[in-house]
């Protein structure tokens, strides 16, 4: 018997597989399908202060092995969320969920924060720093370490659950980032976010999405997703959510090599609904092919050779 | 929804740039008219979305258009090749809304989900009517399948090639008159003229680019005057009165 | 007919197609197995002040839809390329070339710029800032506008061809370093280099590469590359050479729609050696089927849109 | 170089974990012993290179071991599925040097290239002996193959299961003499080893990770002691004097 289990910041987790926000909505679409308790965990779509409706239609391209999305975080909002979406959710996932918070100022990031610390459900906070910052010009609060850092510090004193900074991969210096949110109190990072992309309509001559550019994820990024765990595993001591391309239990051996504690699967989910259930079940026999028993010896591996 | 593997039993081409394929197998999760499937294409990372036309207990039917490489691709397809399907995607045309004498409006490749609309009408017995547009008669197909099922089929081409000269709003206006329900699919211009034009109450079926198809992303979401609403799980088919444009 | 020909900062090219530094050798290759003539131009491969030999092996790793090189610029160095190598190239290619020139000091970057610069057979010098910087703890010059600004001016202070600074990917804001380039006196700008990422080889539990990182590119880079084009288009009124990702005609037309006046063709020639020929022998095709007569109309087009 | 598509005519498991694989088609690119063969499979961005095991006007026989994903697809291609290939890649070996006794050694997946060298030298009338070592009877193949030329063969197992235990370098040792020339082709360890113990001049094949495969790229680039050599282009079969480990 392998042992897939994994420890994320004191929340035990029968296996490292966590369903990426924003691919896995609130579970149920999941949950008509297969038991999602199987699931490490799971982070719940960006949810932020006021409801969106996101970005005009179209918001999804495709790409080579990969997808573009620009669904600009619709989400009802956290008072909902609470009110509505956690109560369902506990019918089909007794587990604790990761939260998946985003704001366009700091305040926005402290309000749904100090309201989600609130639930018991919740085992982790993943603050999404990828949004454009409306005070500072719309650069993303994710693109320097200043206002990465100033994010964490906003929520961290507003919380007592473990706080991720989920980072964006648009950036020079990814593991200066990381480092900043370390220094200011981070208990964890989630990487990578989606790179910023675009598609053009050859008949239209103009861009596919309405919104013009979106976020590119699938297996196209996993090489760049390893690479910044990698930077970031180097650079910090708290533990890392990898993420970016992962679609077999293979690519999530590969992402904890690289240094990640847990795996998050995106796009894989949308591909195929059952993504996320195959390669929990196929982990236990890629760690037999591998001559890997317990997970949790693998983390940050490929970095001591 | 189910995911699962059906065998191509037929793919022909029926008119310009456009085929029907017959996939063999499982289609227990196909309940309505309107409903679509989700085909996984090697090479592909996304799925496409695909009407069903008509099904059995063990066949689902599409009728499709090359619009691209994905479509391009299926044409290629032979008989015996596997594809792996998502089916029982989407609401669906009610059919319990039509009244007695509802009038079907499709344009192209939004032809195909009627066929399966108008056989179920025809057995609850309605006094089923259908205009079929298209741009020229060679892309005409259905005519004579809808037919058949005793529907009283009108084609219109915006050549005038064959059937009344014109767009499908064209024949609603001369053509008809006492219908007492719309159901239409077809490019969200026709949708928009066919809304515009119609007395009665209807259902529009509407086409978005999807991410999963069955929910999980919100890449299809509308606005409706109820809320948003993503097209792959509480559309595609809108209620006449919800649309906002 | 349809016109496939376009202008480049003076230069006229019969189509578009410039095969990418890297990828393309010299040319000999190639030359063995068709006519490198059809070309509009090709980038030659990096070279520097001195011989290099690069990177230990292996230098080479797959990725979804694309793949990773740490090739680490080998080449004969600065006077074997002028004085072996282009006379060799004369043979078999008589249109001018792209001379694409690294360096590791601003010194080593005017060096090589000055003694090209007198070359005749040279139309347009392609400036890789992608390189790290030895004198400024190892950032690549591509990293801050200032750094790609001081290796523009070094440059255009000793040659008087068009300089085409050819930007890294891995970067915040790409746009601000193009903008920084044009206002030190670039003549274009050639985007993207590749994007740094990794894969680590399962068996071995060590990174697939010798040198941990290598350059990701083909298909699954291009909407980034396209995102890149777009935003550099509409900050610098300087022309552009788009790349990353292109491996067909259609593919040429969506960097052109983006904002590229020519574009190269990297990893795709590797996978194909008869890529840019196909790509440019079916150019004219994918031009009628999307009704375009003349291809520098559609340069930028989406933009209008 | 020449690039052209094959059509599988036969694909059958020799040994443990390896296939032998007839490829029929236009083989003209093919000049000598040692040569490989890039290979684009479906799905997969790179090629993959595998030796020319045996050829004739119109076919290529290549044996390969399933490692990897790439050469696990390989293994279920079947009869009549085509191939898109790049032939008369490398240098190959040169049998003008092998003198009267050529002495070929190789390991596992680096037999096959060994394959078609000693037919050559057969057929230049030499005394050929070869040394094919394996890790178990289970891996073994090919050794008829060779005999049926009039090699004389020896195998080696590590675990002794079949021919003399060991590692072909002890059979070096053991049973051979006055060879004059070695030829080798194996993992990279093993080269090393039958470097340090051979006492004739001798060629050794080598491979490298590549991304063209023709020479363009620097992708396969190794130092040689007359400076970089590419093992797609200069090798993969360089010369034991040049040689830097
Ligand atoms: C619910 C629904 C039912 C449909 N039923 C039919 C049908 O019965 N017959 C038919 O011919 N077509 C139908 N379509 C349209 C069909 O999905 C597209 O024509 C097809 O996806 C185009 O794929 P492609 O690879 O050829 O085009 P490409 O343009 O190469 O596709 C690129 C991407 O855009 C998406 N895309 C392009 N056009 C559309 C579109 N109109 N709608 C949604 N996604 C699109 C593709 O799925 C793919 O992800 C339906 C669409 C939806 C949403
Ligand atoms: C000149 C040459 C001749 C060869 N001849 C043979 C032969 O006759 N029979 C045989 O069984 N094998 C041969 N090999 C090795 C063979 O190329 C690899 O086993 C094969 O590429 C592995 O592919 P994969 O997808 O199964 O493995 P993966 O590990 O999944 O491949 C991933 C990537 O690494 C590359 N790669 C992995 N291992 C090697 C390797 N050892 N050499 C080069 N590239 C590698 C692959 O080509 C691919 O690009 C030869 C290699 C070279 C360079
Ligand atoms: C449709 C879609 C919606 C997403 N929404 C969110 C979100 O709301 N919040 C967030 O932090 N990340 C969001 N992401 C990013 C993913 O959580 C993940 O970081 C990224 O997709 C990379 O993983 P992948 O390659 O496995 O998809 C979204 C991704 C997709 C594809
Ligand atoms: C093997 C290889 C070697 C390269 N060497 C160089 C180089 O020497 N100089 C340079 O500016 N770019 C180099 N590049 C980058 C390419 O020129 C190009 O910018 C990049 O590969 C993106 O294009 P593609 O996706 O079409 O490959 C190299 C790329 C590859 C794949
Ligand atoms: S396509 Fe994903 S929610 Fe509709
Ligand atoms: S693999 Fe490209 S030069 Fe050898």
């Amino acid at each position: 018997m392998v042992d897939t289990s994994i420890n994320l910041s004191g929340l035990h987790l029968s296996n490292p597989i966590i369903p990426a926000s924003g691919t896995f909505g609130f579970g149920y679409e999941f949950a008509e399908i297969y038991d999602i308790n199987i699931l490490g965990s799971f982070s719940f779509k960006g949810t932020t202060k006021e409801p969106r409706f996101g970005n005009a239609a179209p918001r999804i391209a495709e790409t080579h092995a990969g997808m573009l999305n620009a669904i600009g975080l619709q989400n009802p909002g956290i008072d909902k969320v609470i009110s509505e979406e956690l109560p369902k959710l506990k019918q089909v996932f007794s587990k604790p969920v990761i939260a998946n918070i985003s704001g366009f100022s700091l305040e926005e990031y402290a309000y749904c924060c100090e309201k989600i610390d609130k639930e018991e459900q919740v085992g982790i906070i993943e603050v999404n720093i990828s949004c454009p910052n409306v005070h500072e010009g719309g650069m993303s609060f994710g693109t320097s370490p200043e206002s990465a850092a100033a994010v964490t510090k906003a929520v961290k004193a507003v919380t007592s659950k473990p706080v991720y900074m989920k980072l964006s991969p648009n950036v020079t210096d990814i593991a200066e980032i990381a480092a900043a949110c370390e220094e200011a109190g981070a208990d964890g990072i989630s990487l990578i976010n989606t790179l910023t992309g675009m598609r053009i309509d050859l008949k239209r001559k103009k861009p596919i999405l309405n919104n013009v550019t979106g976020g590119l994820s699938g297996p196209a990024v996993l090489p760049i997703a390893l690479r910044m765990v990698w930077e970031v595993y180097k650079k910090v001591s708290i533990p890392i959510i990898g993420m970016g391309g992962v679609s077999t239990a293979e690519d999530v051996i590969e992402m904890m090599l690289a240094g990640a504690t847990a795996v998050s699967v995106g796009a894989a989910n949308l591909k195929d609904p059952f993504a996320s259930k195959n390669i929990i079940e196929s982990l236990p026999d890629a760690m037999k092919e591998l001559g890997i028993k317990k997970l949790t010896d693998i983390i940050g591996g490929a970095h001591n050779a | 929804m189910k995911k699962s593997f059906f065998t191509v039993a037929g793919n022909r081409l029926l008119a310009e740039n456009t085929y029907e394929m017959v996939l063999r197998g499982d289609s227990s999760a196909v309940k309505k008219p309107g409903q679509f499937v989700h085909i996984a294409l090697d090479g592909f990372y996304l799925r496409r979305p695909i009407s069903v036309c008509d099904w059995s207990e063990h066949s689902i039917t599409m009728i499709y258009k090359t619009v691209g490489k994905g479509t391009a691709y299926m044409a290629g397809l032979e008989e015996g090749d596997r594809l792996e399907v998502l089916t029982g995607l989407g609401n669906g045309f009610d059919s319990k809304k039509s009244g007695n004498k509802p009038l079907l409006i499709g344009g192209g490749a939004g032809i195909p989900p009627l066929y399966a609309l108008a056989k179920k009408l025809m057995q609850e017995q309605k006094q089923v009517f259908a205009i079929l547009g298209f741009n020229r008669v060679d892309e005409v197909f259905y005519a004579e399948e809808f037919a058949s099922l005793g529907v009283n089929v009108i084609i219109t081409t915006v050549d005038g090639s064959v059937g009344r000269k014109g767009f499908v709003t064209d024949a609603m206006e001369i053509d008809m008159a006492d219908y007492t329900y719309t159901y239409s699919c077809g490019p969200e211009p026709m949708l928009k003229a066919v809304y515009e034009k119609a007395v009665s109450d209807g259902q529009y079926s509407f086409e978005e680019r999807m991410g999963c198809g069955f929910g999980a992303c919100m890449g299809c979401a509308c606005q409706t005057k109820y809320g948003s609403k993503r097209i792959c799980r509480e559309g595609p088919v809108l209620e006449k009165e919800e649309i906002v444009w």
